[in-house]
Protein backbone atom coordinates (compact mmCIF):
# COMPACT_ATOMS: atom_id res chain seq x y z
CA UNK A 1 0.00 0.00 0.00
CA UNK A 2 1.13 3.67 -0.75
CA UNK A 3 0.86 5.78 1.68
CA UNK A 4 1.95 9.75 2.16
CA UNK A 5 1.75 11.33 5.60
CA UNK A 6 2.45 14.96 7.06
CA UNK A 7 2.94 15.04 10.07
CA UNK A 8 4.85 17.07 13.60
CA UNK A 9 6.34 13.68 15.40
CA UNK A 10 9.49 12.18 15.27
CA UNK A 11 9.88 10.18 12.20
CA UNK A 12 11.10 6.65 12.24
CA UNK A 13 12.85 5.39 8.87
CA UNK A 14 13.09 1.79 9.80
CA UNK A 15 8.73 1.86 10.39
CA UNK A 16 8.43 3.52 7.41
CA UNK A 17 10.70 1.55 5.11
CA UNK A 18 8.78 -1.91 6.39
CA UNK A 19 5.20 -0.53 5.77
CA UNK A 20 6.35 -0.68 2.01
CA UNK A 21 6.98 -3.94 1.51
CA UNK A 22 4.93 -6.36 0.23
CA UNK A 23 5.93 -10.19 -0.27
CA UNK A 24 7.08 -10.42 -3.49
CA UNK A 25 9.26 -7.91 -3.85
CA UNK A 26 13.29 -7.81 -2.71
CA UNK A 27 14.39 -4.20 -1.93
CA UNK A 28 13.19 -1.16 -0.96
CA UNK A 29 15.82 2.24 -1.50
CA UNK A 30 15.11 5.12 1.07
CA UNK A 31 15.68 8.32 0.99
CA UNK A 32 16.25 10.26 4.73
CA UNK A 33 16.60 13.61 4.52
CA UNK A 34 17.59 15.42 7.59
CA UNK A 35 18.29 18.69 9.21
CA UNK A 36 22.21 19.85 8.29
CA UNK A 37 24.04 21.53 11.26
CA UNK A 38 25.86 23.96 8.80
CA UNK A 39 24.53 25.30 5.16
CA UNK A 40 26.78 27.65 3.57
CA UNK A 41 29.21 27.46 6.42
CA UNK A 42 26.65 29.14 8.56
CA UNK A 43 25.47 27.40 11.74
CA UNK A 44 21.66 26.22 11.70
CA UNK A 45 20.41 26.14 15.43
CA UNK A 46 16.88 24.64 14.72
CA UNK A 47 14.60 24.31 11.62
CA UNK A 48 10.89 24.92 10.71
CA UNK A 49 9.16 23.14 8.41
CA UNK A 50 5.74 24.94 6.82
CA UNK A 51 3.11 23.47 5.04
CA UNK A 52 0.06 24.05 2.92
CA UNK A 53 -0.93 20.93 4.39
CA UNK A 54 -4.26 19.64 2.13
CA UNK A 55 -2.55 21.00 -0.95
CA UNK A 56 0.78 19.31 -0.09
CA UNK A 57 -1.12 15.96 0.36
CA UNK A 58 -2.57 16.95 -3.33
CA UNK A 59 0.92 16.95 -4.70
CA UNK A 60 2.58 13.91 -3.00
CA UNK A 61 -0.31 11.96 -3.85
CA UNK A 62 -0.27 13.30 -7.85
CA UNK A 63 3.97 12.33 -7.54
CA UNK A 64 3.26 8.28 -6.04
CA UNK A 65 0.51 8.32 -9.21
CA UNK A 66 3.12 9.54 -11.85
CA UNK A 67 5.57 7.62 -10.33
CA UNK A 68 3.64 4.11 -10.51
CA UNK A 69 3.31 4.94 -14.38
CA UNK A 70 7.21 6.12 -14.78
CA UNK A 71 8.80 3.27 -13.03
CA UNK A 72 8.13 -0.66 -12.25
CA UNK A 73 7.42 0.01 -8.63
CA UNK A 74 5.13 -1.75 -6.14
CA UNK A 75 4.71 0.59 -3.32
CA UNK A 76 5.94 3.98 -2.29
CA UNK A 77 5.76 5.96 1.31
CA UNK A 78 6.24 9.55 1.76
CA UNK A 79 6.18 11.02 5.08
CA UNK A 80 7.81 14.86 5.83
CA UNK A 81 7.58 16.19 9.17
CA UNK A 82 6.29 19.47 10.07
CA UNK A 83 7.17 21.95 13.06
CA UNK A 84 10.45 22.40 14.66
CA UNK A 85 13.40 20.29 13.74
CA UNK A 86 16.94 19.95 16.26
CA UNK A 87 19.34 19.38 13.98
CA UNK A 88 20.03 15.70 12.54
CA UNK A 89 16.34 14.91 12.78
CA UNK A 90 14.98 13.33 9.58
CA UNK A 91 13.12 15.97 7.88
CA UNK A 92 11.88 13.31 5.09
CA UNK A 93 12.26 9.82 4.30
CA UNK A 94 10.82 8.48 1.01
CA UNK A 95 10.67 4.73 0.92
CA UNK A 96 10.31 3.06 -2.16
CA UNK A 97 9.99 -1.07 -2.86
CA UNK A 98 10.22 -2.87 -5.96
CA UNK A 99 10.92 -6.46 -7.59
CA UNK A 100 14.12 -4.86 -9.22
CA UNK A 101 16.45 -2.70 -7.19
CA UNK A 102 17.06 -0.10 -10.14
CA UNK A 103 13.82 1.00 -10.58
CA UNK A 104 13.66 1.34 -6.87
CA UNK A 105 16.29 3.58 -7.08
CA UNK A 106 15.47 5.75 -10.14
CA UNK A 107 12.10 6.03 -8.55
CA UNK A 108 13.36 7.31 -4.85
CA UNK A 109 15.67 9.80 -6.56
CA UNK A 110 12.60 11.15 -8.69
CA UNK A 111 10.29 11.74 -5.53
CA UNK A 112 12.70 13.53 -3.92
CA UNK A 113 13.31 15.80 -6.86
CA UNK A 114 9.90 16.02 -7.82
CA UNK A 115 8.77 16.83 -4.20
CA UNK A 116 11.31 19.48 -3.50
CA UNK A 117 10.25 21.41 -6.85
CA UNK A 118 6.10 21.17 -6.24
CA UNK A 119 5.04 20.14 -2.78
CA UNK A 120 4.15 23.17 -1.04
CA UNK A 121 6.61 22.91 1.97
CA UNK A 122 8.24 25.82 3.04
CA UNK A 123 11.70 25.60 5.05
CA UNK A 124 13.10 28.18 7.59
CA UNK A 125 16.42 28.21 8.87
CA UNK A 126 16.74 29.97 12.21
CA UNK A 127 20.32 30.62 13.29
CA UNK A 128 21.73 31.88 16.75
CA UNK A 129 20.76 35.93 15.53
CA UNK A 130 18.67 35.32 12.81
CA UNK A 131 15.98 33.47 10.57
CA UNK A 132 15.31 32.75 6.81
CA UNK A 133 12.91 30.84 4.65
CA UNK A 134 14.51 29.31 2.34
CA UNK A 135 13.12 29.77 -1.40
CA UNK A 136 13.74 26.64 -3.33
CA UNK A 137 15.69 26.97 -6.90
CA UNK A 138 13.05 25.13 -8.82
CA UNK A 139 9.61 27.00 -10.39
CA UNK B 1 -18.15 37.42 -4.90
CA UNK B 2 -15.68 36.68 -2.50
CA UNK B 3 -12.32 34.51 -2.22
CA UNK B 4 -10.18 33.28 0.27
CA UNK B 5 -6.38 33.72 -0.16
CA UNK B 6 -4.01 32.27 1.91
CA UNK B 7 -0.11 33.08 2.73
CA UNK B 8 2.82 30.47 3.73
CA UNK B 9 6.09 30.73 5.48
CA UNK B 10 7.56 33.85 3.69
CA UNK B 11 4.84 35.70 2.17
CA UNK B 12 2.16 34.91 5.33
CA UNK B 13 5.46 37.08 7.47
CA UNK B 14 5.62 39.55 4.23
CA UNK B 15 1.71 40.19 4.64
CA UNK B 16 1.89 40.43 8.04
CA UNK B 17 -1.14 37.95 8.19
CA UNK B 18 -1.47 33.99 7.15
CA UNK B 19 -5.77 35.06 5.31
CA UNK B 20 -7.43 37.53 4.00
CA UNK B 21 -10.79 37.84 2.34
CA UNK B 22 -10.86 40.00 -1.03
CA UNK B 23 -14.24 40.38 -2.85
CA UNK B 24 -13.10 40.86 -6.69
CA UNK B 25 -15.39 41.49 -9.35
CA UNK B 26 -17.16 38.96 -11.05
CA UNK B 27 -15.00 36.72 -13.26
CA UNK B 28 -11.98 38.06 -11.98
CA UNK B 29 -8.99 36.03 -13.34
CA UNK B 30 -6.35 34.97 -11.09
CA UNK B 31 -3.24 37.64 -11.98
CA UNK B 32 -6.08 40.39 -11.63
CA UNK B 33 -6.03 39.29 -7.96
CA UNK B 34 -3.15 38.82 -7.29
CA UNK B 35 -1.79 42.07 -8.24
CA UNK B 36 -4.73 43.58 -5.87
CA UNK B 37 -2.81 41.50 -3.03
CA UNK B 38 0.30 42.94 -4.49
CA UNK B 39 -1.09 46.74 -4.08
CA UNK B 40 -2.08 45.85 -0.16
CA UNK B 41 1.51 44.00 0.66
CA UNK B 42 4.08 45.38 -1.84
CA UNK B 43 6.79 43.57 -0.03
CA UNK B 44 5.45 40.24 -2.21
CA UNK B 45 6.51 41.94 -4.97
CA UNK B 46 10.46 41.46 -4.08
CA UNK B 47 9.58 37.60 -4.41
CA UNK B 48 9.39 35.02 -6.98
CA UNK B 49 5.94 33.77 -6.12
CA UNK B 50 3.97 30.71 -6.92
CA UNK B 51 0.45 30.36 -6.85
CA UNK B 52 -2.69 28.17 -6.32
CA UNK B 53 -6.89 28.10 -6.92
CA UNK B 54 -8.18 25.34 -4.71
CA UNK B 55 -4.99 23.49 -4.14
CA UNK B 56 -4.09 23.36 -7.47
CA UNK B 57 -0.90 25.35 -9.29
CA UNK B 58 -2.60 28.42 -11.15
CA UNK B 59 -0.41 30.42 -13.97
CA UNK B 60 -2.90 33.42 -13.81
CA UNK B 61 -4.84 33.25 -16.56
CA UNK B 62 -7.62 31.30 -15.07
CA UNK B 63 -11.06 32.78 -13.86
CA UNK B 64 -11.91 32.87 -10.11
CA UNK B 65 -15.34 31.46 -8.85
CA UNK B 66 -17.11 32.89 -5.72
CA UNK B 67 -15.28 31.05 -2.57
CA UNK B 68 -12.62 30.04 -4.35
CA UNK B 69 -9.15 29.33 -2.47
CA UNK B 70 -6.26 31.41 -3.85
CA UNK B 71 -2.77 31.18 -1.82
CA UNK B 72 0.39 32.61 -2.77
CA UNK B 73 3.78 31.47 -1.57
CA UNK B 74 6.95 31.47 -2.67
CA UNK B 75 9.09 28.93 -4.48
CA UNK B 76 8.42 25.84 -2.00
CA UNK B 77 11.54 24.45 -0.06
CA UNK B 78 10.40 21.23 1.55
CA UNK B 79 12.54 18.07 1.53
CA UNK C 1 32.60 7.16 9.68
CA UNK C 2 32.29 4.13 7.75
CA UNK C 3 31.17 0.28 8.45
CA UNK C 4 30.77 -2.83 7.73
CA UNK C 5 29.55 -5.92 9.79
CA UNK C 6 28.26 -9.84 9.35
CA UNK C 7 26.09 -10.42 12.12
CA UNK C 8 23.33 -13.07 12.56
CA UNK C 9 21.30 -11.00 14.50
CA UNK C 10 18.39 -8.07 13.38
CA UNK C 11 19.30 -5.96 11.07
CA UNK C 12 17.91 -2.29 12.32
CA UNK C 13 17.54 0.26 9.36
CA UNK C 14 16.74 3.45 10.98
CA UNK C 15 20.09 2.77 13.50
CA UNK C 16 22.07 1.51 10.33
CA UNK C 17 21.03 4.80 8.67
CA UNK C 18 21.73 7.12 11.22
CA UNK C 19 25.19 5.36 12.25
CA UNK C 20 26.13 7.28 8.57
CA UNK C 21 25.20 10.60 9.43
CA UNK C 22 27.97 13.26 9.73
CA UNK C 23 27.03 17.06 10.62
CA UNK C 24 27.47 18.45 7.28
CA UNK C 25 25.62 15.76 5.20
CA UNK C 26 21.98 16.51 3.54
CA UNK C 27 21.22 13.22 2.91
CA UNK C 28 21.10 9.39 3.32
CA UNK C 29 20.53 6.87 1.07
CA UNK C 30 19.29 2.88 2.55
CA UNK C 31 18.88 -0.14 0.48
CA UNK C 32 17.90 -2.75 2.11
CA UNK C 33 17.36 -6.02 0.67
CA UNK C 34 15.02 -8.99 2.56
CA UNK C 35 13.71 -12.12 2.25
CA UNK C 36 11.27 -12.49 -0.88
CA UNK C 37 8.04 -14.75 -0.42
CA UNK C 38 8.23 -16.31 -4.32
CA UNK C 39 10.99 -16.64 -6.41
CA UNK C 40 10.39 -17.28 -9.75
CA UNK C 41 6.77 -18.38 -8.15
CA UNK C 42 8.22 -20.93 -5.62
CA UNK C 43 7.57 -20.10 -2.44
CA UNK C 44 10.09 -20.45 -0.19
CA UNK C 45 10.21 -21.49 3.48
CA UNK C 46 13.44 -19.31 4.82
CA UNK C 47 16.96 -18.20 3.66
CA UNK C 48 20.25 -19.39 5.05
CA UNK C 49 22.89 -16.84 4.61
CA UNK C 50 26.81 -18.30 4.89
CA UNK C 51 29.75 -16.38 4.57
CA UNK C 52 34.06 -16.95 3.92
CA UNK C 53 33.93 -14.11 6.74
CA UNK C 54 37.41 -12.70 6.98
CA UNK C 55 37.55 -12.23 3.26
CA UNK C 56 33.59 -11.08 3.03
CA UNK C 57 34.98 -8.59 5.13
CA UNK C 58 38.15 -7.71 3.46
CA UNK C 59 36.03 -7.56 -0.29
CA UNK C 60 33.20 -4.96 1.91
CA UNK C 61 36.29 -2.89 3.13
CA UNK C 62 37.38 -2.87 -0.29
CA UNK C 63 33.91 -1.64 -2.09
CA UNK C 64 33.70 1.19 0.33
CA UNK C 65 37.18 2.10 -0.08
CA UNK C 66 36.92 2.43 -4.03
CA UNK C 67 33.03 3.84 -3.57
CA UNK C 68 34.94 7.11 -1.86
CA UNK C 69 37.58 7.38 -4.91
CA UNK C 70 34.36 7.22 -6.95
CA UNK C 71 31.68 9.22 -5.30
CA UNK C 72 31.89 12.41 -3.20
CA UNK C 73 30.37 10.74 -0.09
CA UNK C 74 30.79 11.25 3.30
CA UNK C 75 29.58 7.74 5.23
CA UNK C 76 29.30 4.45 4.20
CA UNK C 77 27.52 1.50 6.02
CA UNK C 78 27.18 -1.88 4.93
CA UNK C 79 25.89 -4.30 7.25
CA UNK C 80 24.61 -8.18 5.85
CA UNK C 81 22.70 -10.84 7.89
CA UNK C 82 24.13 -14.35 8.15
CA UNK C 83 22.59 -18.08 9.35
CA UNK C 84 18.60 -18.61 8.80
CA UNK C 85 16.13 -15.36 7.78
CA UNK C 86 12.52 -15.44 7.52
CA UNK C 87 10.30 -14.33 5.16
CA UNK C 88 10.37 -10.17 5.36
CA UNK C 89 13.39 -10.38 7.60
CA UNK C 90 16.40 -7.98 6.35
CA UNK C 91 19.30 -9.85 4.70
CA UNK C 92 21.16 -6.37 3.69
CA UNK C 93 20.85 -2.98 4.96
CA UNK C 94 23.47 -0.24 2.87
CA UNK C 95 23.49 3.49 4.09
CA UNK C 96 25.36 6.13 2.06
CA UNK C 97 25.35 9.65 3.49
CA UNK C 98 26.72 12.63 1.36
CA UNK C 99 26.16 16.31 0.89
CA UNK C 100 24.74 15.57 -2.44
CA UNK C 101 22.09 13.33 -2.95
CA UNK C 102 23.04 12.52 -6.08
CA UNK C 103 26.35 10.72 -5.14
CA UNK C 104 24.32 9.21 -2.41
CA UNK C 105 22.06 7.18 -4.77
CA UNK C 106 24.97 6.43 -7.37
CA UNK C 107 26.78 5.17 -4.66
CA UNK C 108 24.40 3.25 -2.98
CA UNK C 109 23.34 1.16 -6.18
CA UNK C 110 27.44 0.98 -7.08
CA UNK C 111 27.82 -0.36 -4.04
CA UNK C 112 24.91 -3.47 -3.97
CA UNK C 113 25.53 -4.23 -7.31
CA UNK C 114 28.91 -5.22 -6.84
CA UNK C 115 28.67 -6.16 -3.35
CA UNK C 116 26.73 -8.90 -4.83
CA UNK C 117 29.08 -10.11 -7.94
CA UNK C 118 32.50 -9.55 -5.18
CA UNK C 119 31.82 -10.23 -1.57
CA UNK C 120 31.58 -14.20 -0.51
CA UNK C 121 28.15 -14.71 0.86
CA UNK C 122 26.00 -17.72 -0.54
CA UNK C 123 22.11 -17.88 0.03
CA UNK C 124 20.69 -21.10 0.03
CA UNK C 125 16.70 -21.04 -0.29
CA UNK C 126 14.73 -23.94 1.61
CA UNK C 127 11.68 -24.73 -0.11
CA UNK C 128 9.12 -27.55 2.00
CA UNK C 129 10.43 -30.07 -0.09
CA UNK C 130 13.74 -28.84 -1.33
CA UNK C 131 16.97 -26.70 -0.63
CA UNK C 132 19.17 -24.91 -3.33
CA UNK C 133 21.95 -22.81 -2.91
CA UNK C 134 21.78 -19.83 -5.24
CA UNK C 135 24.55 -19.31 -8.11
CA UNK C 136 24.95 -15.51 -8.56
CA UNK C 137 24.81 -14.02 -12.00
CA UNK C 138 28.18 -12.24 -12.66
CA UNK C 139 31.57 -14.30 -11.96
CA UNK D 1 54.38 -28.24 1.70
CA UNK D 2 50.83 -28.39 3.13
CA UNK D 3 47.84 -25.83 2.11
CA UNK D 4 44.56 -25.57 3.62
CA UNK D 5 41.57 -26.15 1.29
CA UNK D 6 37.88 -24.77 2.31
CA UNK D 7 34.64 -24.95 0.77
CA UNK D 8 31.46 -22.84 1.34
CA UNK D 9 27.91 -23.69 0.78
CA UNK D 10 27.83 -25.63 -2.46
CA UNK D 11 30.77 -26.62 -2.45
CA UNK D 12 30.87 -27.58 0.80
CA UNK D 13 28.03 -29.70 0.27
CA UNK D 14 29.48 -31.20 -2.77
CA UNK D 15 32.48 -31.89 -1.27
CA UNK D 16 30.72 -33.60 2.27
CA UNK D 17 33.17 -31.21 4.46
CA UNK D 18 34.26 -27.96 4.93
CA UNK D 19 37.89 -28.23 5.20
CA UNK D 20 41.16 -30.45 3.76
CA UNK D 21 44.17 -30.38 4.01
CA UNK D 22 46.28 -31.04 1.07
CA UNK D 23 50.32 -31.51 0.47
CA UNK D 24 51.01 -30.27 -2.98
CA UNK D 25 54.85 -29.94 -4.78
CA UNK D 26 56.84 -26.97 -3.90
CA UNK D 27 55.43 -23.71 -6.07
CA UNK D 28 52.40 -25.48 -7.30
CA UNK D 29 49.83 -23.25 -8.66
CA UNK D 30 47.26 -22.78 -7.68
CA UNK D 31 45.10 -24.20 -11.18
CA UNK D 32 46.80 -27.26 -10.35
CA UNK D 33 45.95 -27.82 -6.72
CA UNK D 34 42.24 -27.14 -7.66
CA UNK D 35 42.39 -29.53 -10.62
CA UNK D 36 44.20 -32.14 -7.84
CA UNK D 37 40.78 -30.90 -5.66
CA UNK D 38 38.56 -31.88 -8.02
CA UNK D 39 40.13 -35.13 -8.58
CA UNK D 40 39.38 -36.12 -5.19
CA UNK D 41 35.47 -34.18 -5.38
CA UNK D 42 34.32 -34.86 -9.36
CA UNK D 43 31.07 -33.59 -8.79
CA UNK D 44 32.83 -29.87 -8.36
CA UNK D 45 33.90 -29.53 -11.84
CA UNK D 46 29.79 -29.28 -12.75
CA UNK D 47 29.79 -26.08 -11.09
CA UNK D 48 31.79 -22.30 -12.49
CA UNK D 49 34.00 -22.31 -9.51
CA UNK D 50 35.67 -19.21 -7.77
CA UNK D 51 38.44 -19.25 -5.60
CA UNK D 52 40.95 -17.49 -3.14
CA UNK D 53 44.02 -17.57 -1.90
CA UNK D 54 44.35 -15.84 1.38
CA UNK D 55 41.35 -14.47 0.95
CA UNK D 56 41.92 -12.17 -1.83
CA UNK D 57 40.42 -13.30 -5.31
CA UNK D 58 42.53 -15.92 -7.67
CA UNK D 59 43.05 -16.81 -11.25
CA UNK D 60 44.83 -19.96 -11.14
CA UNK D 61 48.04 -18.82 -12.31
CA UNK D 62 49.23 -17.84 -8.43
CA UNK D 63 52.09 -20.11 -6.87
CA UNK D 64 51.09 -21.40 -3.76
CA UNK D 65 53.12 -21.11 -0.56
CA UNK D 66 53.40 -22.85 2.75
CA UNK D 67 50.18 -22.73 4.76
CA UNK D 68 48.53 -20.78 2.14
CA UNK D 69 44.70 -21.03 2.49
CA UNK D 70 43.09 -21.41 -0.30
CA UNK D 71 39.00 -21.59 -0.68
CA UNK D 72 37.02 -22.99 -3.51
CA UNK D 73 33.42 -21.54 -4.36
CA UNK D 74 30.49 -21.15 -6.56
CA UNK D 75 29.72 -17.77 -8.15
CA UNK D 76 28.27 -15.55 -4.98
CA UNK D 77 25.16 -15.09 -4.31
CA UNK D 78 24.71 -12.38 -1.36
CA UNK D 79 22.65 -8.97 -0.68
Amino acid sequence: MDFFELTTGPLDIGAIARRVIPPECGATVTLDGYVRQFTKGRETEFLVYEAYEPMALKEMEKLIRSAHQQFEISNVGIVHRLGKLEIGETSIIISVAAPHRKAAFAACEWLICELKRTVPIWKKEVYVDDEVWVEGENA
Amino acid sequence: MTVKVLFFGMTADLAGRRELILSPVKNARCGQVIAEVIDIFPELSKRKMLYSINQVYAHGAEILREGDELAIFTVVSGG
